[in-house]
């Protein structure tokens, strides 16, 4: 029976309340408290949108992967949409990512797509990795045997995120002055202060999403299965293909 | 050999392929040394619940156990005494009857393979042919090697999903000491032949649509209750 | 700040916009979800009232 | 009652192994079309390029991409003799451990790769290649090749695993082998360009060390994983 313990949507609205307040404030202080960057002018206002996007990116993939243990350890779906969700949500902000990293390309360097920026190149490589999974999901049509080779993948690319970034790192020369460590280590205080704030919403905007998603997709189920309760003939739903976990209600 | 301990029991056997349910919930308990066989229209779950049990599947729901293993948990500790038969030979058609069968032998440790490999392939009369690649044997030739495959370890439990499809009469009388009551073990078999079947029964399991809606003992059942099944 | 704008203002503004649309996107996908939600619902809204009534469909199908 | 004692990891393997060179030896397909494939290759990077002989990166690209691309290849038809008769289901129901497949098959693209890498690279030298290569440069190109091939055999049969009970099967292989290839093909292509090079160019210490790397970090997964993809 499902209980309201077991919602995915629980603390839903928190989380979306604490993102609307974070992220206003902390593009507030983007524009109007940190100061304007010597070397780079206003253009370097991105920083403040593109670093947390592709901090937040790697950190889904990373759950995505980390839930993808979780799940061929339990057998438990709700891993299996957990890591669903953050891939796909990675997926997502990893396009934001990209785009922006390509704007502040544009505005600093003044070419769209940088070869030499290791970190643009890494997101790239990493962007075409991912990008595979919806097409596996989907060419999979046993939904045990999708969620554990999604799973795999998931493992098998959470790994490959950082030897891909070391690789594209030794490869790179290294000509570009660095002022966007994605530490923030060496940032003036009152950037440091705007760049973390925005890490924070970008992060709470994250977890507002998949929460959301997952709860979209629980009530999707919960409403198919009432559904089949309520139209006795058939307690058999037709086949669909899908990439999407699907989730079974008790 | 009075042992009373059952070969094979299911419990509340669920398979799910997707939200269909091959296998819905199938409760049986078969004796060591019984033959069960499971009787049902295509696709109402025999070669499924064959698979369960040869371990190629694992239960959706409900437990499978085989010799007192359960087969969710511990499927290796069994898989040297299972004999399995599918439609499938699982032999390779660039490789020889002998190769094949060395093959797989490997794969059992079996002890003396040679030796077991001969004896096997003179019984089912595949010894002249035996280094021709597999790719040129016919239905009834290639059954016969899949046969020789699934008892050459000397399993404990066969797994026949339609033994005796494609095999001419003589060809059948070969295989009788391999595959037959006669060599004591217990088995699972899939059939679509009522009369056939049924003699060779102790345990009757009809299924339909996944579920058992006959589980009997031979004695009790008739032709007409399987001709019934397939209604 | 000064009367004119600091330069490259147009791409840190297209940076922020990018972000802006994809949140908006969002909210076109939440819209259709709620509106398929809402229709789903009063589809098994009739057919429960159809059950507890006893089961007339003809009346209330239509709905 | 049964004279067997379930097989080491080894002799599993072994046995698996032999069978896939002995199906090699009678139908040998994969070599064959993954050579043809370098070859023809190699032609047609000499009509695109407009260039009779190249060296440098422009050298160490065009080897390794092809290479790269006829391993694929290879991959994708790894498991395809399992299907045809069921003899994936013939290995899981041997009492054997899940990671001898996984060893046999690894082995039997590696040994693939190896000769089909010696024999592009030769073919290479001959055709495209500006600069000749001294002794020792041709030692630290087969060094190269052997770790690349290494880490293309491993990730490769993890993928082969993946893609094989999927429907489209031929283009999962693809497009997964590729991204998850690519700081491998950083790392040798960066290493080959000086051996290719005018000049007596010499081997890198880091890129060596990516290359290890990257073959023992995918090593491990695929060991750590593949059960989950053979088992159900």
């Amino acid at each position: 029976m499902p209980t309201t313990k077991n919602l995915y949507g629980r603390r839903l609205t928190g989380y979306a309340i604490a993102t609307a307040i974070v992220l206003t404030a902390s593009i507030a202080l983007a524009f109007f408290y940190a100061p304007i960057e010597v070397d780079q002018g206003f253009s370097q206002k991105i920083f403040y949108i593109h670093v947390p996007l592709a901090i937040v990116t790697l950190g889904g993939f990373i759950f995505g992967g980390i839930f993808g243990i979780q799940y061929l350890r339990s057998g438990d779906t709700r891993h299996d949409l957990r890591s669903y969700t953050a891939i796909h949500q990675g997926l997502i902000f990893c396009i934001g990512a990209l785009i922006t990293g390509s704007i502040w390309a544009k505005a600093a360097w003044g070419q769209w797509w940088v070869w030499d920026e290791p970190t643009l190149v890494s997101f790239l490589i990493v962007f075409l990795l991912y990008c595979t999974y919806q097409p596996l999901r989907f060419s999979i049509e046993d939904p045990e045997r999708q969620a554990r080779y999604a799973a795999v993948f998931a493992v098998v690319a959470g790994v490959f995120v950082p030897v891909n970034f070391i690789a594209v790192r030794l490869a790179s020369p290294l000509i570009h002055p660095r002022v966007l460590g994605s530490s923030g280590g060496s940032l003036p205080n009152d950037m440091r202060i705007a760049f973390y704030s925005a890490l924070l919403g970008i992060t709470l905007l994250f977890i507002t999403i998949c929460k959301y998603e997952m709860a979209s997709k629980h009530s999707r189920a919960q409403m198919a299965a009432l559904r089949r309760s309520l139209s006795e003939e058939s307690d058999e739903p037709a086949a669909i293909r899908t990439a999407a976990p699907r989730i079974a209600i008790k | 050999m009075a042992n009373t301990e059952p070969a094979v029991v299911c419990s509340g056997l669920v398979r799910r392929y997707g939200e269909r349910r091959a296998l819905d919930g199938i409760d049986l308990t078969l004796g060591e040394g019984q033959t069960l066989v499971v009787f049902g229209p295509n696709g109402a779950g025999k070669t499924t619940l064959l698979r369960v049990l040869a371990t190629l599947l694992r239960p959706s729901d409900g437990s499978a156990s085989l010799l007192g293993s359960d087969l969710r948990k511990e499927g290796w500790k069994v898989r040297s005494k299972i004999g399995f038969l599918g439609h499938q030979s699982l032999c390779y058609g660039d490789l020889t009857a002998r190769e094949n069968l060395s093959y797989h032998a490997k794969l059992h440790g079996v002890e003396a393979p040679a030796a077991r490999i001969e004896a096997l392939l003179d019984q089912t009369k595949l010894s002249d042919r035996g280094d021709e690649r597999v790719f040129g044997y016919s239905r009834g030739m290639l059954q016969r090697l899949a046969i020789c495959r699934a008892v050459l370890h000397e399993p404990e439990v066969l797994l026949l999903d339609e033994p005796r499809s494609n095999l001419d009469p003589a060809a059948i009388e070969q295989v009788e000491p391999l595959i037959g009551a006669a060599a004591g073990r217990t088995r699972v078999i899939a059939s679509h032949d009522p009369a056939g079947g049924l003699a060779e029964a102790d345990l009757v399991l009809g299924l339909r649509s996944g579920a058992a809606i006959l589980l009997e003992q031979a004695a009790e059942v008739t032709t007409d209750q399987i001709g019934e099944l397939y209604r | 700040m000064s009367n004119t704008l600091p330069p490259n203002t147009g791409y840190v503004a297209a940076a922020y916009l990018v972000f802006l649309f994809i949140l908006l996107i969002y909210i076109v996908i939440m819209a259709i979800r709620a509106a398929r939600v809402e229709r789903e619902l009063a589809e098994l809204l009739t057919k429960a009232d159809q059950r507890n009534s006893g089961g007339t469909p003809a009346e209330t199908s239509s709905q | 009652m049964s004279a067997a004692r379930p097989p080491s990891t080894l002799s599993a393997a072994r046995a698996v192994l032999y069978k896939e060179l002995t199906l090699e030896r009678r139908a040998p397909q994969t070599l064959t079309a993954m050579a043809l494939f370098c070859a023809s290759a190699f032609v047609i990077f000499h009509f695109a390029l407009g260039r009779d002989a190249i060296e440098g990166a422009l050298a160490s690209g065009v080897l390794w991409v092809t290479l790269t691309l006829a391993a694929l290849l290879g991959i994708g038809r790894s498991f395809v003799a399992d299907r045809e008769e069921g003899g994936l289901d013939g290995f899981l129901l041997a009492p054997a451990p899940r990671s001898a497949l996984l060893i046999a098959k690894a082995t039997t693209l590696f040994i693939f790769l190896l000769i089909v890498g010696l024999l592009a690279a030769l073919l290479f030298s001959v055709l495209l290649l500006g600069p000749t290569p001294s002794a020792s440069q041709w030692a630290s190109i087969a060094l190269l090749i052997v770790l690349a091939d290494l880490g293309i055999a491993l990730v490769g049969t993890l993928i082969a695993g993946i893609a094989i009970q999927t429907r489209a099967r031929d283009l999962i292989t693809s497009i997964l082998a590729l991204p998850l290839l690519i700081p491998l093909l950083i790392a040798v292509t960066k290493a080959s360009e000086p051996l290719l090079s005018v000049g007596a160019g010499t081997l890198t210490g880091r890129w060596l060390a990516l290359l290890g790397l990257y073959d023992l970090i995918f090593g491990l997964l695929a060991y750590a994983l593949f059960d989950y993809l053979v088992e159900d």
